[in-house]
């Protein structure tokens, strides 16, 4: 959106309510997101170095962390309602399970 | 509400910074139909424009049958015939039905849950004019000669450049990208309105069966949207920049399109009949004068069907060559949907049961969808056969499946709707004799229309033909079908009538009395027609049917008992200083300029300049222009809460008590 | 009641009278070989049960209507019933089980319809003795059907491209001719467009899609004619897609073969002679004759490829199974041959000028007699029986 | 909505509408890129006589890229973080940095385009290409329209309308912006490091 977005009209209310939940400290954003960087640094590194048949699971997993962590930490979630996490995470299963329905149908995982 | 917009708009004269725009006032007349933000305005103006798309896809309809009463047809060529047929499918479909239950969803949802407007009036103002502007932009491919005629679900590679040289599919594909933008933008406004804007004390499970449909739809929409506007994507790429998805003689895989198209697409016919059958679950129980049987188990069968229809998309591919495998695995998925589908109509029948039953034109259509859907469902379990359905898939027998789940069951279903909430709407009743001759003709025309193509698709007859020969027996059954499709029309014109004689014998009268129907939601508890605000006060909501259970009682024998009459439990509408949201211009110029890129993209991509700059003006115009007009009729500006205007504010809601959070839990 | 019964006694009327169209060539209830009747097996008592739950649903709308209307003879209210959970899960377990049965024999018959035999006929080919699996590349093309017979069989053939395949023994068009009593396997694919190759009487369909190759089988239990349709909408002239599957007996097989793999006869007649040099000059470019000209000079179609004409005559029916070849007389329909020379889009709706379907030739009169001469020698006459029961109209 | 209306709230879930909105939007992108992701799983290997995925990616490069997008997280919410706790001037400074790590990060995308185009991975190439173009290209996008809202939301805080009291709208913004990251690291694993097919 433009210059301004709709959301820029918005409230004050919210901000007096998030205050009640206690928000993580700078410090343990910054601590958070050296751990990002950490994941990272390890997902790259295999590019580098041969794991043989761990490498696939490995980065699965690496990723999921990450994803987890930004969206618990950075978007709140962890301590926001748990509605929101529920749009978020209804969304997320649907397009896993549907396009990992599709791909299968499609024979991605024998054909590549 | 925020000082930010307080700034802009108190700040007053001489400080602004990035200059106000000013709302419109209102004033009357047309300027107030395309300025509106009123969620019953807006539902106005999809079923209007519904309706005229309907004429149009009717039209479109009896061109077919025309051409197909006799073999050899020469009514139309096999060019235009192509045209037509797809036009046809993809107007009722995205042009039809979804407006129209989006009709219903914005004029009742906020009502039924006792809401002053949506969430997001503004908002909802431009899914309206998105949606119009898409469906007026596939129409114009009409104009220019060079209709899409590649069949609604439009299978590639037949729809790409090479075997689709013309504008047609570009059409298509822009038309329902735009649609779509307007759909996505009214599901999550509706979403949000349902979650957060309910009156007090109604929690979801207090909510109306409609409500909880149009809510499943809603999701449905959300999140089946985007894939099509992935696969449309693909295609416009794959058209005009040369992209290879679906090419296969780069490599690309046609299968790729059936896939999103149908992911999509099943989703896509649960959001066609949901919103029907919540129509169906509020007109049965009125008129038979029973609660709903079955609350719970209608609410969970309508959220079933909701996921269910997302892992079953395949079964319109069984014979496209995916493995045996995914066939049987679809094949099962899609047969068990017919169980909450099932629980549903034996609901609606057991509410029937015991209970005292005004067969009123109503009454009649909404007990039509349940016999007349029965038909088209079991057709549906006989095609989830994936053995049977290689012989049944594209041939007629198909296209008698889901005409009669879709007009057997969404349209006759949000005929109900009709005449259930008229007085609501217009504040008089549509009259009921012509109701009647409306609805037998209506329901006789369907079943001699499309009755015969059961028989004729199992003896063979393809769909998706322009002609057929003599010889193969289709030329009884296709002039039976003829012949009933001017029986339908009849009773569209019956439908007509009666909406023009009752409308001139209403002339002058004073308006219906409150609940007409001895009525069970809160929507009745507001005068007919619903005064602008809606809602003179909150209602205090302790149960469903609550506008019902202010009305009786029962007495120590269980005997029910009336305790007040309707009069003195509706509100008089007579409410004042009520602050309403301000009309706005810029949805509707927003969605002017869709339009245009859209041309840009197949003509000319000059175009888009303009296109984007509406867009972009409008955006900017949006974000900056007042909360209220204060000289308008609407808002009463010098009041403290000088806020949005539109609820999109977000405002005050989170900061008084906190509100329950148990039952937003209770979402899905 | 009354009301009720009169759509009640339509729609049954109606499902009476589906059985018997009279002469349904198309009829999917009427099947004629094994993989067709294992359908009809599977759906006949599924439509019986879908008949009997939809009499409970319609018959008990009407009877509830009936019974429990308002007919003012007293004030009660009814009473308030909210639910049963007993209720609920009945008729929730009832159609679990129901659908349980049926999906356990659908199953069954998925299985069944994918098995495919190694059933082999013995074959002489060119007057060598041969196995033969039977088996026929099926490719669809906007807007007819291409069968090719490989004898040696086609393994270890590329026929991942369909716009270009490997020499085929027999290359014939719109007429699938197969051994009555033995299973043919069909590969099939498509040279432009998604197609679907149907012979409602043998089996159900199958798409083909080009690029890929897609699997299915047919089966006829007496010879005969059964006529199909390509039933995946394909563009301009879809409807006008049709085909015919004709099965022989294994004696009238092996005489059909000894025909087709013959390249043709030079013609003697001088018409003929004109004719050909036409072919060779203008038509060469799209359509093979074998012993003619092996290979289209790279046909000016999207799709490469045009029907291949060396046994025109042997087949009773062209252009996609619209047009009899003969009158039932048994004599060349020589005006309709002569009008699709002459402009053959004005016949059959095609996009010639996007390089689809055949084009006006712009040929003239003594032309088009000639080149009509030269086709007659192209190929024999089948039987008069075939050509009674592949007559269209 | 007006006094009068604000108790009909009271049913709901008493949750900002906006970041209810937005959260629900965010549902939808899911299915949306999710689409994408698996158009471009099914056509990776179809690179035809164009270069394959495998041969063409530059991991370094990538890594280098992804961890800026992924630094551009921690900026954000610290931007945020700095609103809530109404210091001004640091917020400024957080947004300008996301901002400018988001263009960083879109100028890395368009150096790699660049440089496959010069490498002879155009669009049009192969359906593995128009795949991974149009993939990364709606990504880019995203961010750019991220970027587009960050230097609104620097417009206003210069026009003193950005404070601690509508804090909301930054972390309506942020939640956008941590998705598309969220995003991108899906990509980034799924597409760039899981072992791409080669010629
Ligand atoms: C409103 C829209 C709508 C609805 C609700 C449905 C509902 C269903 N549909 Fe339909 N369908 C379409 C619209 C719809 N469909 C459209 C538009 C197409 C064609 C698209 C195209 O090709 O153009 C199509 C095509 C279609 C196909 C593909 C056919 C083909 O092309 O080969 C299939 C296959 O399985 C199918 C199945 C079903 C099933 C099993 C249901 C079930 O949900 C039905 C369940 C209902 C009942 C079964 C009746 C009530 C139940 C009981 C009374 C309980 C007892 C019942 C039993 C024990 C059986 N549909
Ligand atoms: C979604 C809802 C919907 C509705 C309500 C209808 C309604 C009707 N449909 Fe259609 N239909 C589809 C959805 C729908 N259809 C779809 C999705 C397809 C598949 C397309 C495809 O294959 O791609 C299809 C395809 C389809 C076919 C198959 C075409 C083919 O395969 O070749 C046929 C054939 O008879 C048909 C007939 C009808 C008829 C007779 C009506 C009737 O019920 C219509 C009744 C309405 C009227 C009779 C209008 C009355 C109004 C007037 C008379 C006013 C006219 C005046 C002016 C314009 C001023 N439809
Ligand atoms: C540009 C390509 C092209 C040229 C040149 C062309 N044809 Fe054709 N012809 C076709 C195509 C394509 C078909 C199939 C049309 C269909 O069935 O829709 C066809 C079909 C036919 C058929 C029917 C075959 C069958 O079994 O269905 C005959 C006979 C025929 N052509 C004869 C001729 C003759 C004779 C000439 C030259 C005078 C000629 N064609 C030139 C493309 C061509
Ligand atoms: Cu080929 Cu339809
Ligand atoms: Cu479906």
């Amino acid at each position: 959106m433009s210059t301004d977005t709709p959301t820029t009209e918005a409230t004050v209310a919210e901000a007096h309510d998030d205050e009640a939940h206690d928000h993580p400290t700078d410090a343990k954003y910054v601590r958070i997101a050296i751990l990002l960087a950490v994941i990272t640094a390890a997902e790259v590194a295999t590019y580098f170095v041969d794991i043989g048949p761990a490498l696939i699971p490995t980065l699965m997993v690496m990723m999921v962390v990450k994803f987890f962590y930004v969206a618990a930490w950075f978007m709140h979630l962890k301590f926001d309602s748990v509605v929101f996490t529920r749009f978020f995470v209804t969304g997320l299963i649907l397009a896993t399970a549907v396009y990992c329905i599709a791909l299968t149908a499609s024979e991605f995982w024998s054909k590549g | 509400m925020s000082e930010q917009t307080a700034e802009l708009t108190v700040g007053g004269d001489a400080a602004q910074p990035l200059g106000v725009y000013s709302r419109p006032k209102g004033g009357g007349g047309w300027r107030d139909w395309i300025t509106t933000v009123d969620h019953k305005k807006i539902g106005i103006l999809y079923g209007g424009a519904a309706l005229l798309f309907f004429f149009v896809g009717g039209f479109e309809a009896l061109l077919i049958r025309l051409q197909l009463a006799t073999p050899n047809g020469t009514v139309v060529g096999a060019d235009l015939y192509n045209q037509i047929y797809t036009m046809h499918g993809v107007t009722m479909v995205f042009l039809v039905i979804m407006p129209m239950a989006a009709a219903f969803a914005n004029y009742l949802l906020p009502l039924q849950i006792g809401a002053r407007d949506v969430a997001f009036p503004r908002l909802n103002a431009l899914s309206f004019w998105v949606f119009l502007a898409g469906g007026l932009f596939l129409n114009c491919a009409w104009l220019f000669g060079d209709a899409p005629d590649g069949g609604w679900f439009a299978y590639s590679p037949n729809t790409g450049v090479s075997f689709s040289p013309g504008h047609g599919m570009d059409f298509y594909a822009i038309g329902l990208q735009i649609a779509g933008i307007g759909s996505l933008i009214s599901a999550m406004n509706l979403i949000v309105t349902v979650l957060n804007m309910r009156a007090p004390g109604m929690t979801l499970f207090k909510m109306p069966v409609f409500s909880w449909m149009i809510l499943v739809v809603q999701f449905l929409l959300l999140f089946a949207v985007p894939v099509i506007t992935v696969a449309l994507f693909l295609l416009l790429f794959d058209r005009n920049f040369g992209s290879n998805f679906f090419n296969p003689e780069m490599g690309g895989d046609p299968l790729l399109w059936q896939h999103l198209f149908w992911i999509f697409g099943h989703p896509e016919v649960y959001i066609l009949i949901l919103p029907s059958f919540g129509i169906v679950s509020e007109v049965i129980p009125t008129f038979a004068r029973k609660p709903i049987f079955g609350y719970e188990f209608m609410v969970f069968s309508g959220i079933a069907i909701g996921f269910m229809g997302w892992g079953v998309w395949a079964h319109h591919m069984f014979v496209s060559g995916i493995g045996p495998i995914s066939v049987g695995a679809f094949t099962l998925s899609t047969m068990f949907i017919a169980v909450p589908t099932g629980v549903k109509i034996l609901n609606w029948l057991a509410t029937m049961w015991g209970g005292k039953i005004r067969l009123n034109a109503a009454m009649l259509f909404a007990t039509g969808v349940v016999s007349m859907f029965t038909i088209g469902g079991l057709s549906g379990v006989t095609h989830s056969l994936s053995p049977a359905d290689t012989q049944q898939t594209d041939t007629y027998y198909i296209v008698a499946h889901f005409h009669y789940v879709i007009f057997g069951g969404a349209l006759l279903g949000f005929f109900a709707g009709f005449y259930f909430w008229w007085p609501k709407v217009f504040g008089h009743k549509l009259g009921e004799t012509l109701g009647k001759w409306n609805f037998w003709t209506m329901i006789v025309g369907f079943n001699v229309t499309f009755g015969p193509m059961h028989i004729l698709g199992l003896n063979g007859m393809s769909r998706r033909i322009d002609t057929y020969s003599p010889g193969f027996g289709f030329e009884l059954w296709n002039m039976v079908a003829t012949i009933g499709v001017f029986i339908i029309a009849l009773g569209v014109l019956f439908f007509v009538l009666n909406v023009i004689l009752s409308a001139r014998r209403a002339r002058g009268l004073p308006p219906e009395p409150p609940d007409p129907w001895d009525a069970r939601s809160l929507e009745w508890f507001t005068p007919n027609p619903t005064p602008v605000h809606n809602f003179d006060e909150d209602i205090e909501v302790s149960s469903l049917d609550e506008f019902w259970h202010r009305k009786w009682t029962t007495d120590e024998n269980g005997k029910v008992v009336r305790k007040a009459t309707a009069a003195e439990v509706c509100q008089a509408g007579d409410a004042e200083n009520v602050h309403l949201p301000s009309p706005s211009y810029w949805p509707i110029v927003m969605s002017a300029g869709m339009p245009l890129i859209g041309f840009g993209l197949m003509y000319n991509l000059w175009l888009c300049v303009p296109g984007a700059a509406l867009v972009l003006m409008a955006i900017y115009a949006w974000v900056f222009e007042p909360p209220d007009d204060p000289d308008g009729p609407f808002g009463h500006g010098h009041d403290d809460h000088d806020d949005h205007g539109d609820a999109e504010a977000g405002d005050e809601s989170a900061s008084d008590e906190g509100a329950p959070q148990e039952e937003a839990a209770s979402v899905e | 009641m009354q009301r009720f019964l009169r759509p009640a006694g339509m729609v049954g009327a109606l499902l009476a009278l589906a059985g018997c169209a009279a002469d349904a060539e198309l009829d999917t209830l009427t099947p004629k070989g094994p993989d067709a009747r294992t359908i009809d097996a599977l759906s006949d008592p599924v439509f019986l049960v879908a008949g009997v739950v939809f009499i409970i649903i319609f018959g008990g709308t009407g009877y509830l209507w009936w019974r429990f209307r308002d007919d003012h003879s007293d004030e009660e209210y009814p009473e308030q019933v909210h639910g049963n959970f007993r209720l609920e899960i009945l008729w929730t377990i009832i159609p679990t089980v129901i659908l349980v049965v049926i999906g356990v024999f659908t199953i069954i018959t998925l299985t069944d319809l994918n098995r495919y035999e190694d059933n082999a006929m013995a074959l002489s080919v060119d007057g060598d003795t041969t196995t033969w699996e039977p088996e026929v590349v099926v490719v669809g093309q906007q807007w007819w059907w291409e069968y090719r017979y490989y004898f040696g069989g086609t393994e270890g053939l590329d026929l991942s491209d369909a716009r270009h395949l490997p020499p085929a023994d027999i290359v014939t068009a719109n007429q699938l001719v197969i051994p009555v009593g033995q299973e043919i396997e069909l590969k099939m694919s498509s040279r432009d467009v998604i197609h679907s190759h149907w012979i409602p009487a043998l089996n159900g369909k199958r798409d083909v899609v080009p690029g890929r190759t897609t699997y299915w089988k047919l089966e006829a239990e007496e010879p005969g004619v059964y006529f199909g349709q390509c039933t995946e909408f394909c563009g301009l002239s879809h409807s006008r897609m049709r085909m015919q599957a004709v099965a022989l007996s294994p004696a009238d097989f092996q005489a059909w073969v000894d025909q087709q793999v013959q390249p043709a006869a030079e013609p003697t007649d001088p018409a003929a002679i004109a004719g050909m040099a036409i072919f060779e000059s203008q038509c060469a470019r799209c359509h093979v004759i074998d012993g003619v000209n092996d290979e289209t000079k790279g046909a000016d179609l999207i799709a490469n490829a045009a029907p291949n004409l060396t046994h025109l005559m042997s087949r009773t029916t062209y252009a996609g199974g619209i047009f009899n070849l003969y009158e039932p007389d048994g004599s060349l329909d020589r005006t309709q041959l002569e009008a699709w020379l002459r402009n053959a889009p004005a016949e059959k709706p095609a996009y010639a000028e996007g390089r689809r379907g055949m084009p006006a030739m712009g040929l003239g009169e003594t032309e088009i007699d000639d080149v009509v001469a030269y086709l007659e020698t192209l190929g024999t006459r089948p039987s008069m029986d075939v050509i009674v029961a592949t007559e269209v109209e | 909505m007006s006094s009068d209306a604000h108790a009909v709230h009271d049913g709901g879930t008493g949750l900002s509408n906006n970041k209810l909105l937005m959260w629900v939007f965010l549902g939808s992108e899911c299915l949306l890129f999710g689409g994408l992701i698996s158009a471009y799983l099914i056509n990776r290997n179809r690179f035809g006589d164009g270069p394959a995925p495998g041969d063409i990616f530059d991991i370094p490069f990538t890594s280098v890229s992804s961890f800026v997008l992924l630094m551009s997280s921690l900026t954000m919410v610290l931007s945020l973080s700095a609103l809530q706790r109404g210091d001004i001037r640091n917020n400024r400074i957080w947004l300008w940095t996301t901002a400018l790590l988001g263009a960083l990060f879109i100028g890395g995308q368009v150096y790699e385009f660049t440089t496959f185009l010069r490498e002879g991975l155009g669009y049009t190439t192969s359906p593995f290409s128009s795949a991974f173009f149009t993939l990364t290209g709606f990504h880019g996008v995203h961010v750019s329209l991220g970027i587009v809202m960050l230097m609104s939301l620097l417009i206003s805080s210069y026009r003193g309308t950005l404070r601690k009291e509508n804090s909301e709208t930054v972390e309506i913004v942020g939640l956008y912006w941590h998705f598309v990251d969220v995003v991108w690291i899906f990509i980034f694993t799924v597409i760039y490091l899981v072992p791409s097919p080669t010629t």
